[in-house]
């Protein structure tokens, strides 16, 4: 019955972001992208909540948000 | 010496109970615990147990995971009884179900063999009338219990919910005095963080809803 | 206090010396908690992280011959990764004490019991006395150093357990007083070999190869009654005892009787209660000494009841008919004039749960079988039916 | 969805799926990931499941494993076939953890690499048993806590990529996830080496090491900062660093982690110098042969 | 040509493709020889100097699953250190053979056999065939390729001989043509499993655990009668053949039989021959397949004759009675309703001869046991007595 | 007799018995004389019996064995009892051929050093399974002939003594019969030091390598000149040649026995380069810490 | 194709030579080997045993040692038969004595067992009638075989003595035709030291005393 | 029924012998020794006539000898 549970999830601020990619790298799950350049997003379907993209993300535009 | 304790928690602060047998009708009550990651449900069921016992029970604890590794899902059985538990297999026919965490509540396996007329107690933000289990329920309790860890712990990946529920479940149901769980709690949780847990306890019994 | 905490006491109040172990599933939380036993000064021992299972019964091997009580403990694929360690100590006659937390072997097998893993290892020459609960496992670890030790037994000795259903179920548990257990079992005195320079006795036993192994026989045949014996006395002392290989319950008058060992037996109390509550004609024997058979035990039982229906956590592929435990029964029975009818189950195979609705049906087709005089099958694979229950 | 659609196309261009059972955080994932990045499509994995292998049931391509005490064995017999049926298109990747290779199945990566089997044999290091809930390996550093050691780890770590250099295979390398092109340049060329090839990374385990999650990359990257993880390639025998970070306390990186919380002063000092030492003679062997 | 010659171009014939093996007496020169085979160019496989048998085992596992036929052998030490991974391929559904070149285990052993090491794994799963001479080695070999790979069984095979008595025993022995041989047995396809990239077909069998179990226990059921089926058409094609796994031999009207396994069948022959002639009534059943074991034969048998006389070259220390094969056939025979008398002989252990002297006494005990209608001891220790030999 | 008398007091105080079953020249006997002389009367001898231990019957003083597969494991046990028993008066020593040592238990040796168990660990090397008739082993050099290598063994030998000294143990040493003195020396030495000591001795094998018994001390004196089997130790990490012979050319070493007989020129010209490069490097790192 | 052929001796020499049944009453000939050190006992029963194959008689040899590490006493059992041979026990009370090596005549243990009225055929410069065995025999034959050696071979560490005593079994018993000899020999030794091995044969048949 | 079979057996001519001791040293099974400084004796109970001591002596004081 294993199922991925969160108590936060990483939101973007896209103002903040510089499109380095860095958080598509070291995010251990796979799940999330920077698509095209121009836009970071992420799978919430298998995103753990980890918050190891909102470490990385060398301009603070990744946030964790509390999970309902 | 009798005890009951496992080795989850310090060894120095071993409860120290003389096992006193009382032959009755077998009046078991069988519980599930449901939790997410960590050692949560597993300490949540042992502290019930250990409470449980020192008002004079039987209790019995099995926690059902995979490897070692944390994370995932947990699945503990609590029976509670008047006299020695014997038996040993898992619990697929629950009494009672405890779900600790808001994301299992939905799911379908947490809830799967829960008798009709039977109790559960959960960590939600909604009132009990609001959850539907698809079962008749003696009782429906729910705890905002993540909120009070929130209050307490702090924010934390994964959030400390048991003893909120244990609170809840001394208000709800006839199986423990709330006084009863304060120094298992205490013997779980050495020092300030023992307080803490203490103190969700009693909120637990304060703020749980049931119907 | 669950099972493995249970043995790890029992290792400590027995005062175990050099303990080398391997972690494994399910019998990991033993010897943390002999590592925490040991670091909070509780426990005085030599602790050793060994490398794997091999070197840890090599190591226990080695300390035993220079004199020290060993304690080890592992589990499935562990004791597969020592089976060629596994035919020294009785050879050599050792009497090291190794918990054996029961797990089904792998390929087809998750983390839970069933007793493939220890009974692969029955012609090994290791007593082997599967326990119930906590409270039997603490129990049994301290009489098993007596048993082993006995100079007229001189042989290791492995109280099994099932994982999970003992070693992680906690129940309200006894702990015996460390005073108490001095006296019940005094200090370990190697009389048969000393490898100390100066003092060097060289193992031994018979020269003579088929002899040798007649004397390793011959301390399984007394090592029989040493059981009940220890068991007796530790009664006496404790409170507490488990008649010795076999226990009879709820069997009087009974017609025919449920064999089980391990964990299940207590999921078999209630049942077997509740349905003599029933007035159903049926007992419960549970079968504790496995290593050494109690063949005289079960001849008895034999006279006794219309029918035996053995359950055997295990299988052997291939096999002549049924479950280790069922050839067992079945040799031990053979030779009987009036011998009862043998009914056989497989259950809880690979690990998984034994239900008590799956006790029932046993022991209701065990019930037919004694009413119209056939078994209907040489083994039931109980696993295979459904039995209407939501899993 | 479409953002769904999305991200299984990449799932799949990378081999491995999203959503493993591994701890939040774990760098077991972001191992495979990159690794396979690299290996691409014609690669069999043979390697058993414990956490090492975390994401084993998520990872793509073909993978077999026996079971936990099974390290580089089963891969020579797969070499073997390979061998047989002709196929030299296909890259032999054979994985375990630290408690497999250092412990319990160090004398089998030692006979394979004696062997000079044809693989890919890798290495990845969470420092401990994590599988079974932390408890002490030989790759353990000096001091760590774990649940058989509860006053810290005796010995220092046993260094296999060194111990294997010296079996003289043609390539040994040390990785860390937290520079993720330096980790696929080496598997890279790994690849394209006949023979028996170690590849030796760390993974982050906030579970065993004990710190938040977050973290993760944080504290692998200040282990190579520190000279706690030195990133180095040992090629037909010569020694490489490709990291040369200036000198930094470890002190760093022990304080990130609550597992070496219970170190003394005296104990920090003992693994700086230990450290020191380590990193003169890396620096100093550097572009040296250092077998014999 | 000696056994172990045999199971070289047993090995050969059949176009092993990879041969993973770790040498240990009396198994040594079965691999010496495959090298030699291999390096005069009259062999083409890959063999794997592996640094022991646990490696052994596994490389055979993997070069299975990738797809390549596979063949070892090894022997005592070398079983007991590679149990953990016999597991697998039972589980896993992979037809390795593996020869067993049977020697007494230590430390109550010498370098000689007893059949300990290959039944100690008889619950893992494997297929056991055990051979007479070098004849039947060869055969066998080629047979258990056959057995192993077909569909409806897909388990591994061990073709069992003793060490010394058949692997150094040189006597003549047909060779059989490579090109008749081809025709036999074609090629290897692994058709359950695939591990290449691309083709990629994982290891499976049914995902519930017990189920799983079944369906290995069912693949041994038919393999009862395909071991038989692929033994009739070799002796179509090849002119020999050994009667699937039981064998009768000079047994018209007897009123017992011995049950003999191995090299002492060959012995036994000699000696029942004489018997017979001097008009006693005793036969020999040989036992050439433990696993599957052949229960509907023995309930045959069981039916024919009125004493059934297990010689048991193997002990089970404190087990229910007697030796491994004497609790198979108890159970195989328990529910007849009119079963014979179970006489049990233990005899070679760790090692020793079993002599013409021997079976000759444990013949002429049978015969007094059927005559008195009592079987004088659950089992009797051969070795033990006094038969006057100069050994 | 009185030459009797005079012998077996001979055998008391060397604490080994004449009349091994060993071969004649077998340099096995001469090994234990050597070590036990030096070794005295507080000794435990752990190990099995295969040829490298031949002579176990006629060793006077406490041995155990387990098994062949069974190296530096069951010592580990004693070690731990002698802790118990507050034994420090106590010499243990774990032997193992080069077979156990290198292949089946090699894992064992290396996590024995890993945890640095207090005992002398040695390795009796006549270069492969003699015990079971000459097959290869891990160290069996480059183009012996084997019954398992019948056209040479393709692997280089595989360095143990290089691979413990990675393992950061106090003490390894290499050794020779044909020198008795420093074989001697470095025993004493190794008896004197807390921890794990590694000795690692060559004995010649005149049944295994094909050559004349009365030959044995000669053949074995060539390995140390051609520095096909150079001496030295490696106290606290630091490398110290114990014998520089001048370079004397590999083939008078090679065609002394016969299992390299079937050695082509460029194979002796290939192993003579190899020799020279060992040679080199160990001249050059002479007196430096060659750990990491 | 039917083969006696032991991996003692290279295999491109392997004997090709077609299995023929013949059923008769048994007529078992047991013999005992006994040699010193190296294969010398173990070939030489292996060269009989391929040349009485030859002669279309059956054989069986089963060698005896402990581990496979050479030096010390090896013993050989050998039986010949006209008939396949299938028991395979040891040989304990022998029809006949093969010693190939001086030192071990005297030795109680070679022979043990051995029948009155059977045959010894051994490695000695005595004469039949000096050596007295204590058992009645049918037939003693002395053959000096490490002389020979010695002649043929040079001096050597461990003499090469089986071929001669073949040469002289072929003499003295109604085992083996001497021509049967020569052929196996070559099997086992190719090349010049097989020719050698031919003329040991050769003049172990001449000079082979019996009484 | 192990016992010790020689075919030669070496001998001493005390005329050559430095006594050196070399023998002594370098024998396997023990079975040289050099008495007093005086005296080469050989064990012939044990002696496996391997010949070592001869090929060591450096002196050529020690001869092989056929045994009878
Ligand atoms: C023979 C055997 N012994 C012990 C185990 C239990 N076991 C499973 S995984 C594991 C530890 C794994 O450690 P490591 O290789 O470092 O992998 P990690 O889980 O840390 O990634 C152990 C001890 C086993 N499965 N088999
Ligand atoms: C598990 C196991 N595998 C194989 C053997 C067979 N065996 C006994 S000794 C030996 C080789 C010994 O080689 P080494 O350690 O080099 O000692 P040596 O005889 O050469 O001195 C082998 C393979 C065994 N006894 N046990
Ligand atoms: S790491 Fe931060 S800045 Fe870089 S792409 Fe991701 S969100 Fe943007
Ligand atoms: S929170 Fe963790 S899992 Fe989720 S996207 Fe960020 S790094 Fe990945
Ligand atoms: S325990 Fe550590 S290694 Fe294992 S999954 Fe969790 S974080 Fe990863
Ligand atoms: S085979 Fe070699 S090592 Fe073994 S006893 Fe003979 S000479 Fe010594
Ligand atoms: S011949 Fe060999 S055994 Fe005899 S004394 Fe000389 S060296 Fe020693
Ligand atoms: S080696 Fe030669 S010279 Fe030296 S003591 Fe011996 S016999 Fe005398
Ligand atoms: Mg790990
Ligand atoms: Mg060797």
């Amino acid at each position: 019955m294993s199922q991925i549970v969160r108590s936060f999830r990483p939101v973007v601020d896209m103002e903040k972001c510089n499109k380095c990619t860095l958080c598509q790298i070291y995010c251990p799950e796979g799940t999330v992208m920077v698509v095209n350049k121009e836009k970071v997003v992420f799978d919430y379907r298998f995103c753990k909540g980890c918050g190891v993209c909102a470490t990385e993300c060398p301009t603070g535009a990744i946030g964790m948000e509390r999970e309902a | 010496m009798a005890v009951f304790s496992g080795y989850y928690k310090p060894l120095s602060n071993k409860a120290k109970r003389i096992l006193g047998i009382v032959i009755q009708v077998r009046n078991v009550i069988e519980i599930r615990f449901h939790g997410m990651g960590g050692q949560g449900a597993v300490m949540g069921a042992l502290i019930l147990a250990e409470a449980a016992f020192s008002e004079g029970k039987f209790a019995q604890k099995i926690p059902v995971y995979g490897g070692m590794r944390r994370g995932g899902d947990v699945t503990v059985f609590l029976r509670l009884d008047d006299k020695p538990i014997r038996r040993t297999s898992g619990i697929y026919e629950p009494d009672a179900l405890v779900v600790l965490d808001p994301a299992l509540v939905g799911n379908p396996a947490v809830k799967k063999g829960l008798k009709e007329g039977g109790i559960a107690v959960l960590n939600e933000e909604r009132a009990p009338s609001d959850v539907d289990f698809g079962v008749v329920l003696g009782k429906t309790a729910t705890v905002a219990a993540t909120g009070v860890s929130a209050q307490l712990f702090g924010v934390r990946a994964i959030p400390i919910t048991n003893t909120t529920m244990l609170g809840a479940i001394a208000k709800v149901t006839d199986w423990i005095e709330l006084g009863s769980l304060f120094e298992p709690i205490r013997h779980a949780f050495p020092g300030r963080i023992g307080e803490l847990n203490v103190e969700a306890c009693k909120k637990g019994y304060e703020i749980v809803k049931e119907s | 206090m669950d099972g493995n905490e249970a043995a790890a006491w029992g290792a400590k109040l027995s005062r175990a010396e050099v303990i080398p172990a391997y972690p494994i599933t399910p019998q990991t939380e033993l010897i943390s908690q002999i590592a925490a036993l040991i670091s909070e000064g509780i426990m005085d021992a030599e602790y050793i992280k060994v490398e794997g299972e091999h070197t840890a019964m090599a190591a226990a091997i080695g300390a035993s011959v220079a004199g020290a009580r060993v304690f080890t403990a592992s589990a499935s694929q562990g004791i597969a990764f020592m089976e060629e360690a596994l035919w020294m100590p009785p050879g050599r006659r050792l009497p090291i004490v190794m918990c054996m937390v029961n797990r089904a072997m792998a390929p087809i097998g998750g983390l839970r019991p069933d007793h493939n893993d220890a009974l692969m290892q029955r012609d090994t020459g290791w007593i082997q006395l599967y326990c119930e609960n906590s409270q039997e496992v603490i129990d049994t670890v301290i009489q098993s150093f007596k048993i082993g030790e006995d100079k007229r037994v001189c042989l290791p000795v492995a109280p099994c357990y099932d994982g999970y259903f003992v070693s992680a179920t906690a129940t309200p548990t006894t702990i015996p007083d460390q005073s108490e257990v001095d006296d019940f079992l005094p200090p370990y005195v190697h009389e048969m070999y000393n490898i100390m320079p100066g003092e060097h006795k060289p193992t031994g036993g018979s020269s003579d190869i088929a002899k040798a192994r007649y004397e390793v026989e011959k301390a399984h045949e007394r090592a029989r009654g040493i059981i009940e014996e220890v068991d007796k006395e530790f009664g006496k002392r404790f409170g507490r005892c488990y008649d010795g290989l076999i226990e009879e319950y709820n069997c009087d008058g009974a017609e025919a009787v449920l064999v089980t060992m391990g964990s299940m037996t207590g999921t078999a109390r209630d049942v077997i209660d509740e349905m003599r509550g029933k007035g159903k004609s049926i007992g419960l024997v549970k079968l504790k000494g496995f290593r050494p058979f109690p063949t005289e035990e079960f001849r008895k039982l034999g006279k006794k009841y219309n029918a035996i229906a053995v359950v055997d956590r295990n299988n052997s592929y291939g096999s002549a008919g049924g479950g280790i435990v069922s050839m067992e029964v079945a040799r031990a029975l053979y030779a009987l004039d009036d011998r009862p009818l043998l009914v056989n189950f497989q259950v809880g195979l690979g690990g998984s749960d034994v239900t008590m609705r799956q006790i029932e049906y046993m022991a209701e087709e065990t019930l037919e079988a004694v009413e119209t005089g056939k078994v209907k099958s040489v083994v039931d694979w109980v696993e295979l039916h459904d039995l209407g229950e939501v899993m | 969805m479409e953002l769904n659609k999305l991200f299984d196309e990449y799932y799949e261009k990378s081999y491995i799926q999203g959503g493993t059972t591994c701890c939040p955080g774990c760098g077991g994932p972001l191992f495979w990931r990159l690794a396979l990045e690299v290996l691409g499509a014609n690669t069999i994995l043979y390697g058993d499941g414990p956490c090492a292998y975390c994401a084993i049931r998520n990872i793509k391509l073909p993978t077999f494993g026996i079971h936990f005490s099974f390290a580089a064995d089963g891969a020579t017999g797969i070499a073997a076939a390979l061998r047989v049926k002709g196929r030299k298109d296909i890259t032999l990747v054979s994985s375990a953890g630290d408690g497999a290779t250092g412990d319990i199945s160090f004398g089998k990566v030692s006979a394979a690499a004696e062997r000079n089997e044809n693989m890919i044999q890798i290495c990845v290091d969470n420092e401990a048993y994590m599988n079974t809930g932390v408890q002490k390996s030989g790759l353990t550093p000096f001091g760590a806590w774990t649940t058989t050691t509860p006053l810290g780890k005796e010995a220092p770590k046993k260094e296999i990529p060194m111990i294997l250099a010296q079996h003289k295979i043609p390539y040994v390398a040390t990785a860390s996830v937290a520079y993720p092109k330096d980790f696929q340049k080496k598997i890279i060329k790994a690849k394209g080496i006949e023979g028996f090839k170690y590849f030796h990374s760390v993974i982050p385990c906030p579970t065993g090491w004990r710190f938040d999650p977050a973290k993760s990359i944080e504290v692998i990257r200040l282990g190579v900062q520190t000279w706690a993880w030195p990133l180095y390639e040992i090629e037909g025998g010569i020694l490489k660093l490709t990291m040369k970070p200036k000198r930094r306390p470890i002190e760093d990186y022990l304080k990130a982690q609550n597992r070496f919380r219970h170190l003394t002063d005296d104990q920090v000092k003992h693994i700086q110098a230990m450290t020191d030492q380590k990193r003169e003679r890396l620096l100093q062997q550097d572009g040296k042969r250092i077998i014999f």
